[in-house]
């Protein structure tokens, strides 16, 4: 029994959570610190695992599909046991994780001090009201879920933890709104816990139907571990009646639908992002949203490769919907937080169009967006929240000529946006091309239908940047700060990451595409071969 | 005759005391209409006992008195520490159940 | 002895049952349907007394004494012991409360008793095999063989649950005294300080033609007084009003000693205390 | 050799980023950075010029893989150049009319506060430009097609506190991304037929498939190079993209960037040459925004929106040219670089003038300058000459052999038509060049005090911005005599696109006579209307068809009520049905369990009593259900 790598990289932020909630209530920065501390922690076991990993590993029996495994029995009743292992596309979602929340927590450093209203400074003297603790305990807590959930290969085990993370993100949204509500603090507050409720209620009623079918699937093959259900598979003897394997895979996919928005579960998304602090709405569509996509991979595709190939066509024709409708309805909007957020949902579009075109570039080029829109995102939202912070109102219209007072700001929301518009020899264009050839080459129309989501993409953030940063200098505007030393270091990182990942994305695809290759069987699918070759 | 018909007259007995429980307001005529609906049960028992020829369903009688009286005792007493606090005995006085 | 609770009835049973049955379901329905709690609780031991005469019908000597001795006798005493703490007087008015609460009553009671016949009905409990083996050894005995054999836990456990109940109910109904017993002399100065009545009340009943504590004694001008009655009857209002017969005996009185004497005294203020103790008659009313 | 094929990259790239990152403490010395670093560029371009030229013609193309870019299953993307006689014909015009115009911004740029800026986009754009041309396959073409774009973008919004030119800037860069979207799917077209999209593999597999994917290929090229060449129907952007500093217009909206599409068609030409319909298609669309382009310039008064004009009609000519197939190829480059030379030179003197005017664009309120700035009218005549293609000039060899090229695209009615077409741009071209240079040189002068009454006084602009006028007013005079010396231009180039000698309908010498006198009678008119008599400050009325041209032929009313509006009310009915529709199905649903469970809690009325009826009712039912389930 070797060290429990897997474990530990997933424990680390949760005791880091119980730690920053156990520092008292005066000590507020010492817990910022800890928060960020515990998530480097975090961020360097994640590497460790990510080096450890060994993408080229021949892969002979279903066991050896999950490396660095962990397998003890749970709830023995019910089969239910506590297995982690990683393949490629985990290992790739967990770096991500890992390495965005040091982002958030940093660029949340202010974000829950408490309010200077006489209430909270009584309280914070008598040690009652401890926000900031809170804040960073629920972010870790995020944090430790989604990487256990990346990580778990335990139907069950991924259930539990895919509705627990709901917990912690309730709280977050509705406890720690955005302080620049749209029209008053009051209604600040009841738009926010509007926007926690609907997030809760939006995912809680996907979960149930997943629950039922996760019994529905312990019914038929009697195990939830991934690997004792592939080798049933591979040994022949799981059989599912095809009207049951489709019952059971919708049941599945409509929750990932709704955590992952796909039009028409999405409307979830705008309030939540649109109401929460910009951290928390980068946490939310980087990091939890992409449990939803991941799942599709890994759960829907390896447990249903029947029913997957049935409802494709329904899902890709609802994802082109999402890519341009999101498209179209970011350009509508009014307010920059919920602009971003329709924007992801166009991605998100993307990257279910992508793990459905059943091609190793689409479902690659969709892992990869899964990174790369992680950290684009991140960047454009976390600079559009230091905007919103400075001036107070998340309406665009409040906004303009800054580039002439905040030059640095503006120039990395100018790079956010051209990420968010996938422009080539940044992160996001390899994967959108990716996603894009890989759909083309299976279903052409498609394709080419969804690369109107190019220009649209184009559209929505240059509109966003031309009337918040261009133009005559607005009089609120006129005093802005440029960014600090600290906005700096968050959005700084993420920029060159972009950039490395857009000239040399080869260290992820290595990562990805064995994985890929192994799920594409699973599904039983091969790519198809240019015409030129098939003509020989 | 049938003993049986035993059987038919706990079932009545029963009935009623139901219906006694469901109309009285009247804490102690409560207590009677449940303490009918026991004895009615014992009827019952005593007549099963009889037909099947076995003393079981005496002894269980036999218990449901013994908790009734049991039950005769505490209930009283909640009945009278009840109505010291409120002068009434009516148990629609005491409809706090709802929030 | 034997003979009865065979397993077949014999028609003097049948008779009985006919009899008692009826009666006993009168009973019921007056327990539930009885305006007064007092006459409930005797209907109700009439019910339970015609059952103790079933349980013997049946075979079950030992739960028939029991249950007049138990039951008739120690509950529904306990019943009346309440009701009499309570007040007898407490009949609560049968105008329901509750929308629609006394029909769906009706409707379910009823609809239970046809279920539950015609349950008993499809049965098909025909024979019956009788007591009469099972009771060889003497009721008692079997019952009791069986109580400390079979169902030995069971009975520990209604012991412990007895002794609970016990405490229980001492527990809810016990009332700690408070504050100290003030003394006689504490009386006596807050009389004073308050100013009302110093003397000892009067007696009831003077004239004492009869001795019973629910006379008011009358004042010097022929009015009862309410002080002279005790505090319960008072607040039950069991005051017996005897201001008219107190002055018919007066007048009967001195209509003897006139004959006696054989002199006519006119101017005698009789009239006057009449009209009053008529006055005075309408606000007293005695028990029916 | 073929290593420092990076540098040729990495020169400009490292110049964009140092002076990004740099910061303020950069603002002294940033623009002499960018300058040094383009030259550097520059220098090795030579470099490798040289080289080539030392090598036989079949080992010229050179090649340099630096590492696997994407590599996913069969789609194998590489970081790897390929300089070949094309590429650097186009590295050798890019860095060197790059490099010229950088030394010009220095004067233009030297009272703007954001110059280090300006500089490291010029260099962002050297190397995206560069990355375009040397890429060896079509994806990493793609990067630098966008790179260029985004140069383009961040340079006409260069002012960005004047709402145009964001605007405008905005509006390139989304033209563009419709033209991308045909590059993509061409791209895509490419994998799924040829498994591949390096110009080598696709060379050798274009024989192997059928005509209909080439043609769409070949379509959707064009529709690329429409977008990025501002051509019919993408054409609308570049009008607009004179927002930007002249210098860019020079650059990047006149000799280099927009030319992209002709390269991208040449580099094509294998795929072209296999569809005809594709290669008739490039040539109307080429046709027809030559016509396009010059009735535009005739039109505008601004005086960088006519030469815009021109540049539009001039790509026209390339585009035609390059869809003529191997007999057009060569010409089409040889007035890509040509045009290079003298329209430079062209934008660089309208910025000059602008320059001594305060910033003045309208010709009407010039007039008589020639007097003021003697050596910016030298340079901007010697290329007013070259562009109208008089005899001699540069212009006149590579448009002349365009033209022929045309009246030879085949020997029934279409050669006339695209021969008549060019013709007549020819023409065209001749009366609105000199009905530029009338407007501006000529004349008596016409500007007033503006409204701050500050009267601008035209004076020469300094060295740093005259020398490299001079140095294009040369290329613009001896570029096309050079490179027709017994064809050496076309000899050049033909390993890559091969060459076909054109067979006119009509003899050559036909054909430029006519020419000839066509320039004549375009440049005898304009005299006619703008030299004999006065210009009227204010602008007339005009006919039917000048105000249309005035309005860029009401394309960009079109746009305006058809995609813009339209697009806004779609945007806004979708964000009404978001809310109303998707969103208030699941919010109703949530109301009607609101009021239901409303309803049901009159049922808990507190009393101990009714809670009782429901138990025993229901104790009823249950025993009702089990005696029926015994009855059946």
């Amino acid at each position: 029994m070797s060290f429990p790598l897997l474990t530990a990289t997933a424990a680390l932020p949760a005791v880091g959570a119980i730690a920053t909630a156990a520092v008292p209530a005066a000590r507020r920065t010492a817990a910022k610190w800890m928060a960020l501390l515990f998530s480097l922690a975090t961020l360097v076991a994640a590497l460790v695992v990510v080096f450890r990993f060994d993408p080229d590993k021949v892969v002979n029996s279903p066991a050896d599909r999950y490396q660095l495994a962990e397998s003890h029995a749970w709830i023995a009743d019910f089969g239910v046991r506590y297995e982690l292992g990683v393949d490629g596309i985990g290992a790739a979602l967990l770096g991500l994780t890992a390495l965005l929340v040091p982002f958030v927590v940093l660029a949340g450093w202010h974000d829950a001090d408490p309010e200077d209203d006489g209430k909270s400074k009584e309280s914070v003297a008598t040690g009652r009201w401890r926000p900031t603790q809170g804040f960073f305990a629920l972010i870790l807590m995020v944090e430790a879920m989604v990487i256990l959930s990346f990580l778990a290969t335990d139907v069950f085990l991924f259930y539990i933890l895919f509705e627990a993370m709901l917990i912690p993100m309730y709280f977050l949204i509705g406890g720690f709104g955005d302080k620049a509500g749209a029209h008053g603090e009051k209604e600040a507050a009841t738009q926010r816990s509007y926007a926690a409720v609907k997030f809760l209620l939006y995912n809680l009623v996907g979960g149930l139907i997943m629950l039922a079918a996760v019994i529905g699937l312990y019914v038929v093959g009697g195990t939830f571990s991934l690997t004792e259900i592939a080798e049933a598979r591979a040994a022949g003897n799981f059989e599912m009646a095809t009207n049951t394997e489709r019952l059971l895979f919708l049941g599945f996919f409509f929750a990932f639908a709704v955590k992952a928005p796909l039009w028409p579960l999405h409307t979830w998304l705008p309030n939540a992002m649109g109401e929460a602090t910009a951290p928390v709405a980068v946490l939310i569509t980087a990091v939890v949203d992409k449990v939803g996509t991941f799942a599709m991979l890994r759960f829907c595709l390896q447990l249903f490769p029947n029913a997957s190939e049935w409802a494709t066509p329904v899902i890709l024709a609802l994802a082109l919907v999402s890519i341009v409708y999101g498209a179209l309805l970011a350009v509508g909007q009014r307010d920059i937080k919920r602009l971003i957020a329709y924007a992801s949902i166009s991605h998100f579009g993307f990257i279910i169009m992508g793990i459905f075109a059943m091609t190793s570039q689409g479902q690659s080029g969709a892992t990869l967006y899964m990174v790369n829109h992680g950290i684009s995102t991140a960047a454009l939202m976390l600079v559009a929240g230091f905007l919103i912070t400075r001036r107070g109102s998340r309406l665009i219209a409040d906004y303009g000529g800054v580039q002439k007072v905040a030059p640095i700001l503006a120039g990395t929301f100018l790079v956010g946006s051209l990420a968010t518009l996938s422009l080539p020899g940044l992160a996001p264009f390899v994967s959108e091309f990716l996603v894009l050839v890989g759909t083309f080459a299976r279903y052409p129309v498609v394709g080419i239908i969804a690369t109107v989501g190019i220009v649209l993409g184009a559209l929505y953030t240059l509109v966003l940047y031309q009337r918040t940063m261009t133009g005559p200098v607005k009089e609120n505007v006129r005093t802005m700060p440029d960014l600090r030393v600290r906005e700096l270091a968050v959005v700084a990182p993420l920029i060159a990451l972009l950039i490395f990942l857009g000239v040399y994305p080869k260290p992820v695809t290595d990562l990805v595409n064995p994985a890929v290759d192994q799920t594409l069987s699973d599904v039983q699918k091969q790519d198809p071969e240019p015409e030129v070759e098939a003509a020989k | 005759m049938n003993p049986v018909n035993y059987l038919y007259l706990a079932a009545l007995l029963f009935s009623i005391g139901a219906t006694g429980v469901l109309i009285r307001r009247n804490a102690i005529v409560l207590f009677m209409c449940v303490e009918l609906m026991l004895n009615a049960c014992n009827l019952a028992l005593v007549a099963f006992s009889r037909m099947h020829g076995n003393l079981d369903g005496q002894i269980i009688a036999f218990f449901t008195m013994v908790v009734a009286a049991a039950e005769v005792v505490v209930g009283l007493a909640i009945i009278v520490s009840l109505f010291r606090s409120r002068h009434s005995a009516s148990v629609d006085d005491a409809s706090l159940m709802k929030l | 002895m034997t003979a009865l609770a065979a397993y077949t009835t014999s028609s003097g049973e049948a008779f009985q049952f006919w009899v008692l049955g009826t009666i006993a379901v009168l009973g019921a329905l007056g327990t539930v349907f009885m305006k007064k709690t007092v006459h409930s609780a005797l209907c109700l031991a009439g019910t339970m007394i015609i059952l103790a005469v079933f349980y013997l019908a049946n075979g079950a000597y030992f739960l028939g004494i029991v249950q007049i001795v138990v039951y008739t006798g120690a509950i529904m005493m306990l019943f009346l012991f309440v009701v009499m703490l309570v007040g007898v007087t407490a009949a609560d008015s049968l105008k329901e409360t509750i929308k629609g609460q006394r029909w769906m009553a009706a409707l379910c009671g009823l609809g239970f008793a046809v279920l539950l016949v015609g349950g008993i009905g499809n049965a098909s409990l025909s024979e019956a095999t009788g007591l009469a083996q099972a009771n060889a050894g003497g009721n008692v005995e079997g019952l009791a063989s069986l109580i400390f054999t079979k169902y030995v836990f069971a009975f520990e456990i209604t012991g412990a649950l007895l002794i609970t109940a016990a405490v229980g109910a001492m527990v809810l109904t016990h009332r700690e005294r408070t504050e100290r017993a003030r003394t006689q002399r504490e009386l006596a100065e807050q009389r004073v300080r308050e100013g009302k009545h110093l003397p000892p009340l009067p007696a009831p009943g003077v004239y004492a033609r009869h001795n019973a504590v629910d006379i008011a004694g009358l004042l010097p001008d022929g009015t009862p007084s309410e002080l002279t009655v005790m505090q319960t009857l008072r607040d039950r209002g069991q005051i017996r009003d005897v201001s008219d017969e107190a002055l018919d005996d007066l007048r009967a009185l001195e209509q003897r000693s006139e004959e006696r004497l054989g002199r006519d005294e006119a101017g005698f203020p009789r009239s006057a205390a009449t009209a009053a103790g008529a006055g005075e008659s309408g606000k007293t009313e005695g028990p029916k | 050799m073929e290593n420092l094929i990076a540098l040729l990259v990495a020169a400009p790239l490292l110049g964009a980023a140092v002076l990004l990152c740099g910061g303020r403490r950069l603002d002294r010395v940033g623009h002499v950075i960018g300058t040094a670093l383009a030259f550097a560029s520059f220098g090795i371009a030579v470099g490798l010029f040289v080289d080539m030229l030392g090598r036989s013609t079949e080992d010229r193309s050179l090649h340099q893989h630096l590492f696997s870019w994407i590599p996913v299953g069969g789609f194998q993307a590489d970081i790897a150049f390929q300089l070949d006689q094309l590429s650097m014909t186009f590295v050798l015009l890019i860095t060197g009319v790059g490099s010229l115009i950088h030394v010009y911004s220095m004067g233009y740029m030297e009272h703007d506060e954001r110059r280090r800026r300006f500089f490291a986009y010029l260099n962002l754009f050297l190397a995206a430009m560069l990355i375009l041309v040397i890429a060896d396959n079509y994806l990493l073409l793609y990067v630098g097609w966008e790179g260029v774009g985004l140069a383009s973008y961040l340079l006409i919004g260069f002012w960005q506190h004047k709402p145009s030119a964001a605007t405008a800037a905005k509006k390139a860069f989304l033209v563009n991304r419709v033209g991308d979207i045909g590059l993509s799917i061409a791209i895509m077209l490419m994998f799924t037929t040829f498994g591949t999209f390096a110009f080598g593999g696709v060379l050798e597999a274009t024989g192997e498939t059928g005509e209909g994917k080439l043609t769409a290929i070949g379509l959707m090229l064009l529709l690329a190079a429409c977008g990025k060449s501002a051509q019919v129907p993408l054409q609308s952007w570049l009008g607009d993209a004179m927002e930007g500093p002249t210098p860019v217009s020079a650059l990047i909206h006149a000799a280099t960037m927009v030319t992209a599409g002709v390269y991208l068609i040449v580099r094509s030409g294998t795929i072209f040459n296999a569809a005809p319909d594709a290669q008739l298609a490039v040539v109307i669309v080429g046709a027809v925004t030559l016509l396009f382009g010059a009735i535009v310039g005739c039109a505008k008064d601004d005086i960088k929106k006519a030469l815009a004009g021109s540049t539009m009609s001039q790509i026209g000519y390339m585009i035609m040219a390059a869809g003529l197939g191997p007999i057009g190829y060569a010409f089409a480059i040889m007035h890509l670089v040509t045009h290079g030379f003298f329209k430079a030179g062209l934008f660089l003197g309208a910025g000059s003038v602008m320059h001594g005017m305060n910033d003045e664009v309208d010709m009407r309120k010039y007039g008589g300058l020639r007097k003021y700035m003697p050596v910016t009218f030298v340079t901007f005549g010697l290329g007013y000459l070259a562009i109208i293609g008089f005899p001699g000039l540069s212009g006149f060899w590579s448009k002349d052999k365009i033209i022929e090229a045309a009246f030879a695209y085949d020997d029934g009615i279409r050669g006339w038509i695209f021969g008549g077409v060019a013709l007549l741009g020819a023409g065209i071209t001749a009366f609105y060049m000199t009905r530029v240079m009338i407007m501006t040189f000529f004349g008596e002068k016409r500007w007033q005090p503006d409204a701050a009454g500050n009267e601008p006084h035209p004076h020469e602009s300094p060295k740093s911005m005259t020398i490299p006028m001079i140095v294009l007013a040369f290329g613009s005079v001896f570029a096309g005599g050079l490179f027709s010396l017994n064809e050496a231009f076309v000899k050049w180039l033909e390993p890559v696109t091969e060459f076909h000698h054109p067979h006119p309908v009509i003899s050559v010498p036909a054909i430029t006579a006519s020419t000839v006198v066509v320039l004549l009678l375009g440049a005898g008119l304009a005299y006619l209307q703008y030299g004999r008599r006065p210009v009227p400050v204010t602008p007339p009325k005009g006919s039917l068809l000048t105000r249309a041209a005035r309005r860029d032929l009401l394309q960009d009313d079109f746009n305006h009520v058809v995609l813009v509006r339209g697009g806004e009310h779609l945007t806004r009915s979708l964000v009404y049905v978001d809310h109303s529709l998707v969103d208030g199905v699941v919010n109703g649903t949530a109301a009607g369990f609101g009021g239901l469970s409303g309803r049901l809690r009159r049922l808990q009325n507190g009393f101990a009593r009714s809670y009782a009826v429901s138990m025993f009712g229901g104790t009823a039912i249950l025993i009702a259900a089990t005696l029926l389930m015994r009855a059946v």
